[in-house]
């Protein structure tokens, strides 16, 4: 993935206030942020953006974009994808919330076959303290340094980017794959990337009850990854089958209703994935300290 | 949303897909205007599983049995559902029964069709002749004969079988579902198929682009949709019965994470509630203001929930704003209670957690609602669980 | 197949593509009947274009000028065309009109999205105005919004106009049209848009996969289908009112050649029919021999037919078989004739060209029908037309 | 394109008579017609063809197939094409007559992104005189040669064969790209392969009303194609507006009824790029050796 602080960057649905709030935030960290499209609104500017109809006509004028904020209501942000990889962008990341997951099915079959990569959606993004932000972090709980954050959630991690800038400890990305049923990019590519990312020492990754994306995380912590890694999975307390919309479904029917999907699931992964686990996101600075010494 | 028997059957129909003749018994007098042939089969419906097990299905062959068995269903609660439809269905001689499903697979992020030639209650014993087939490109009906081959079927049964499993994908694709399954298919000695019993799941996010499936979806809500944000399913859960602490935050991480924290300090969450995001996209949502103050009105219907701790961190609301919110929330009690002695209000105790920008410039109006705003979310815990041992009941 | 406007407006209807308020009129007396306040626009419902030229559009404003109108239009004449229906719709003011349409491009082999912002009878004079998007991928909106910005549109009408084009193709993927076009789109002073004329073509291979269709050109028909294959469109056409001469032929093309030729060896052809392949996928088609025998009856009923052309290549089906079918026609005509004089039948004069296996071994049986057999398509022509200018008239 | 006598093919839809008495003929000519696919008849035999269930049966059982046929109904070749590409399979000859323009647009959007070659649908196929016959042409027509005859009929192009074997000119290819609306491969690209064909030295084009792909190829011939090229178009004589289903619609909307598709259109397009038209089928020998001179 492209994540230079010069990369060129688009907002698809600009003229949501959420989007150019978090526009002009993410112009005032250095985020080269080129203009923003919306359908009807060519011509117009938002806190400083050029807006444009089409994403095509921002690739015509302005050249090649690398990546792609989607910020248009949940079913409209297959279209925005799909339009942005018409237009040739290769790095999208949805923002948007509440995506139906089919309309995540066909446009992962389409990226795929473009070789596109789809953060998100319902994801607040990348933020790279101090170079870049591709999203909706609020970038004051960051701070630089060299541990990567890999989370399914937003607010829980910024929580955990918080709790290690208070302890003096700086992060060298933060990463939300999203909270979806469907999401884009895994734990599995964000676990590979970092462990090749020079910046980053250490990793915690950050999951929650639903789905089998932690197991799966924590057998290729044991196969493939050389850094440390630390876990810390929220929802040991919360109500079996009540997974937020994160069940996998097959695994629902196929294990019909055994352990699938519960934190303790995850944890009995990690552990014997021989991962260390934090209890609480305040245990996580020690755990970081511990494994990099 | 899962749909009862009687409304996937009737998905089922409009698909082209085997159903029996069956007729919906709203209540008993329905019965004498059956207009199916006995022996008939009648069956609860209700959305948990186990049905039959539990005597919800019964089969009956005459007016004064069905009269007799109706009764006995509508007042049989399965896993505490009492149902309000009872489905009357003509009885069916199957020779075979197979297991058929199209479901979303989050692993492989793409449906996943299966099947298995041992259906009916056996399919939960015989989980290894469960055959799966992903469908990794467009869907094509070769997917489905390849499931059929799977499931080692042979002769007319490869078309006809997989004919079926066609039709299921495109119900699962035109009503964005999660989940749609056959269970059993019925085959005869002719090789004919029949649907026997079938369970749709629509999912969540997409009910609203389809104007059938919302409609269905208020009537299972059995009040006008909106009326408060946490009545819908997905936006709060229950935790413990006997709990007396209401959570409230901004994502459903961080609320798990605050409930985890909070039992582990040994206080007793009875409710979760997850605010959602700051800001939002869509128009239709309450703001989030609107939503922190139905989430307090939300918690504070339930008398034995005696502190609400609200987790808010990020950059969407400002802490002024939060002060506000709950202010209002306050102000609204304070003027309704005629006791104004802060140790027996009629509204919960309330912890603030904030953590984002100018957390400072709201503490002054924290301090004058006598709500404690604390930056820390350990130290919030611990004050919330303090707060619960130490509370009388309230009023 | 061209659906009649009132018939497309239905399908726009469906679709959620605004369309005014209209009435279906059958006959006079239902003019009473109407429902759509004064002032109305009568349309006459032709397949044919220039309506409006040929005074087959009125403007009414009250019933007595209705019903003289509605008279007029019934008894007019469009292209050779009297319509069975007149439409009756409400006026509209627009302020622009908008021309928009999505088909099939044989040369990208892709759909094609056309819009111009000069539509109405404008549209033809402007055709430098009219833009062009190819549906290279799978449809998504953005191909819509593409359209409208080629087009020049600004501001809310990109979104409202798109919103036309997405459902217009739906329509045509749904449907499997070859053509969906709303011309003029009316567009008011308040940027409201309404689809004042359609047209739609549903492709004619596609008819028999979709059951509502089926059954409309079932009507268009008039008959039930398949009484004769020939009396469906595409399997046979006229070629000179004052012509003489049928041919058959087993292929388009091979048909198209032997009409040349006979053409430009002076023949006058009357009407062509193509058999289509010797062996089908199709089981509902009738048999090779089937359609031998109907298209010579088919021929047979024009009484300005003197001489048939058969010509036939390939190895299915056989000469013999083809001596076959050809007799049984013979037979059927001879046994119905009192006079067996072969100078005067009833019927036209035969002459099978054929070119394949075994030629030889039918010539015997072709000989005993009096049925001259001919291996050169060249030969064949010349005494095709030879006996076509010699023949006396049949009875 | 693959095409060496010893190359695989399949039958798909191997049950329907003309399938299975085709395949017979072509197996009967030497075309290495491994096997047969209808599902349901698994495990029979066809005229010595075995038959299988699933075409990824057949490349499992057999390996590698170079070229599938396809006679199932119209309604089914979509799919059938699909199940053929998803088995690997990239050539593929749709015999069907009758497929929905649609069901092609959809199958052609998948061809080319897998680089598949259709061939058809509606047409006869390929053959290539005594040496492979991949579809229905009656071999008894043809006789080995230098001349490619490219055609959008089946009959017609038997009939001009013919002409040619009658004057003692063989034939080093007979294909026609089927006769539907919109066809799978175009005259321009088998007048591209035609002219790299070291066993072709000249080209017979046959056309008619329809569509405007004589038109392209006239154009073609006159910038691309060395070898010589004959043309010969029927229906000259056809009255106007029927055209057969060819009719090209796009053309017919922008063109509005003009001279679009006609005949007339088509030879004025091969005399300005001074392609030397036959009259009739039986002058076509003589030009071909005059072109030959």
């Amino acid at each position: 993935m492209i994540l230079q602080p010069d990369s060129k960057v688009l907002i698809q649905g600009i003229t949501a206030d959420i989007a150019s709030t978090h526009g002009s935030r993410m112009k005032a960290y250095g985020t080269n942020i080129m203009a923003g499209v919306n359908p009807g609104s060519g011509g117009q500017i938002y806190h400083d953006i050029p807006s444009f109809d089409l994403v095509e006509q921002v690739v015509a004028e302005i050249g090649a974009i690398d990546t792609t904020l989607i910020f248009v209501p949940a079913y409209q942000a297959l279209d925005a994808a799909l339009e942005a990889i018409a237009a040739g962008i290769r790095q999208i990341v949805i923002i948007s919330p509440g995506m139906p997951p089919l309309d995540m099915v066909h446009l992962l079959r389409k990226a795929e076959a473009t070789e596109t990569i789809i953060v998100g959606p319902n994801s607040p993004g990348i933020i790279i303290p101090g170079k870049l932000l591709l999203g909706t972090h609020p970038s004051e709980f960051y701070t630089p340094g060299s541990v990567g954050i890999v989370s399914r959630s937003s607010t829980l991690t910024y929580e955990i980017a918080l709790e290690l800038t208070k302890s003096g400890i700086g992060q060298s990305i933060g990463v939300s794959i999203g909270g979806d049923t469907i999401a884009g990019s895994s734990f599995l590519q964000w676990l590979q990337m970092l462990d090749e990312d020079e910046n980053t020492s250490a990793i915690v990754l950050v999951g929650e009850p639903g789905g089998n994306s932690e197991e799966a995380a924590a057998r290729y912590i044991a196969e493939a990854i050389d850094k440390p890694v630390i876990a810390y999975i929220a929802g040991r307390k919360a109500p079996a089958g009540r997974h937020w919309g994160h069940t996998g479904t097959l695994a629902m029917v196929v294990g019909r209703g055994e352990d699938v999907g519960t934190a303790q699931s995850k944890l009995a992964a990690f552990k014997s994935a021989k991962v260390p686990l934090a209890e609480r996101p305040a245990q996580i600075p020690e755990l970081v300290k511990k494994a990099l010494k | 949303m899962d749909l009862l028997e009687y409304q996937a059957k009737e998905w089922f129909r409009e698909m082209g897909i085997p159903v029996l003749p069956s007729q919906k018994i709203n209540c008993i007098s329905d019965i004498k205007g059956l207009k199916i042939p006995y022996p008939v089969v009648l069956k609860s419906q209700v959305r948990t599983g186990g049905r039959g097990r539990a005597g919800g299905v019964r089969f009956v062959t005459t007016t004064i049995d069905a009269i007799a068995a109706a009764q006995t269903i509508f007042h049989l609660p399965i896993l505490g559902e009492v149902p309000e439809v009872v489905l009357a269905e003509a009885k069916y001689d199957a020779d075979r029964e197979f297991y058929l499903a199209v479901v979303l697979d989050t692993a492989t992020r793409r449906p996943v069709l299966l099947g298995s030639p041992q259906g009916g209650i056996d399919v939960e014993s015989s989980l290894e002749l469960l055959q799966q087939v992903v469908v990794d490109g467009e869907f094509s009906p070769f997917y489905a004969r390849r499931l059929t081959i799977k499931m080692g079927l042979q002769g007319a049964l490869i078309n006809s079988v997989s004919d079926i499993v066609e039709k299921m994908y495109g119900l699962f694709v035109q009503k964005d579902l999660d989940l749609v399954e056959i269970n059993p298919l019925g085959v005869s000695a002719t090789g004919e198929l029949m649907a026997l019993d079938g369970k749709v799941t629509v999912n969540d996010r997409a009910i609203v682009r389809h104007a059938d499936i919302s409609l269905m979806s208020q009537k299972i809500a059995r009040r006008p949709s909106g009326q408060n944000y946490f009545d819908s399913l997905g936006n709060s859960y229950q935790v413990e019965q006997s709990g007396n602490i209401g959570i409230m935050g901004n994502g459903a991480g961080l609320v798990m994470a605050t409930l985890d924290l909070v039992a582990d300090a040994g206080g007793k969450v009875k409710t979760c509630l997850n605010l959602g995001h700051g800001s939002n996209l869509n128009p239709s949502l309450p703001s989030f203001g609107d939503r922190i103050e139905q989430g307090l009105e939300f918690l504070e219907q339930d008398k034995s929930i005696q502190v609400v701790l609200v987790n808010i961190i990020g950059s969407v609301p400002k802490a002024v704003e939060l002060a506000e919110f709950i202010g209002k929330f306050i102000q609204r009690h304070e003027s309704n209670s005629t006791n104004k002695h802060r140790a027996a209000t009629s509204y919960p105790r309330i912890i603030a957690r904030f953590s984002g920008l100018a957390l400072e410039s709201a503490q002054e109006q924290f301090t004058a609602l006598s709500v404690p705003l604390v930056e820390s979310l350990d130290e919030a815990v611990s004050q919330a669980v303090r707060q619960a041992k130490s509370s009388s009941h309230r009023k």
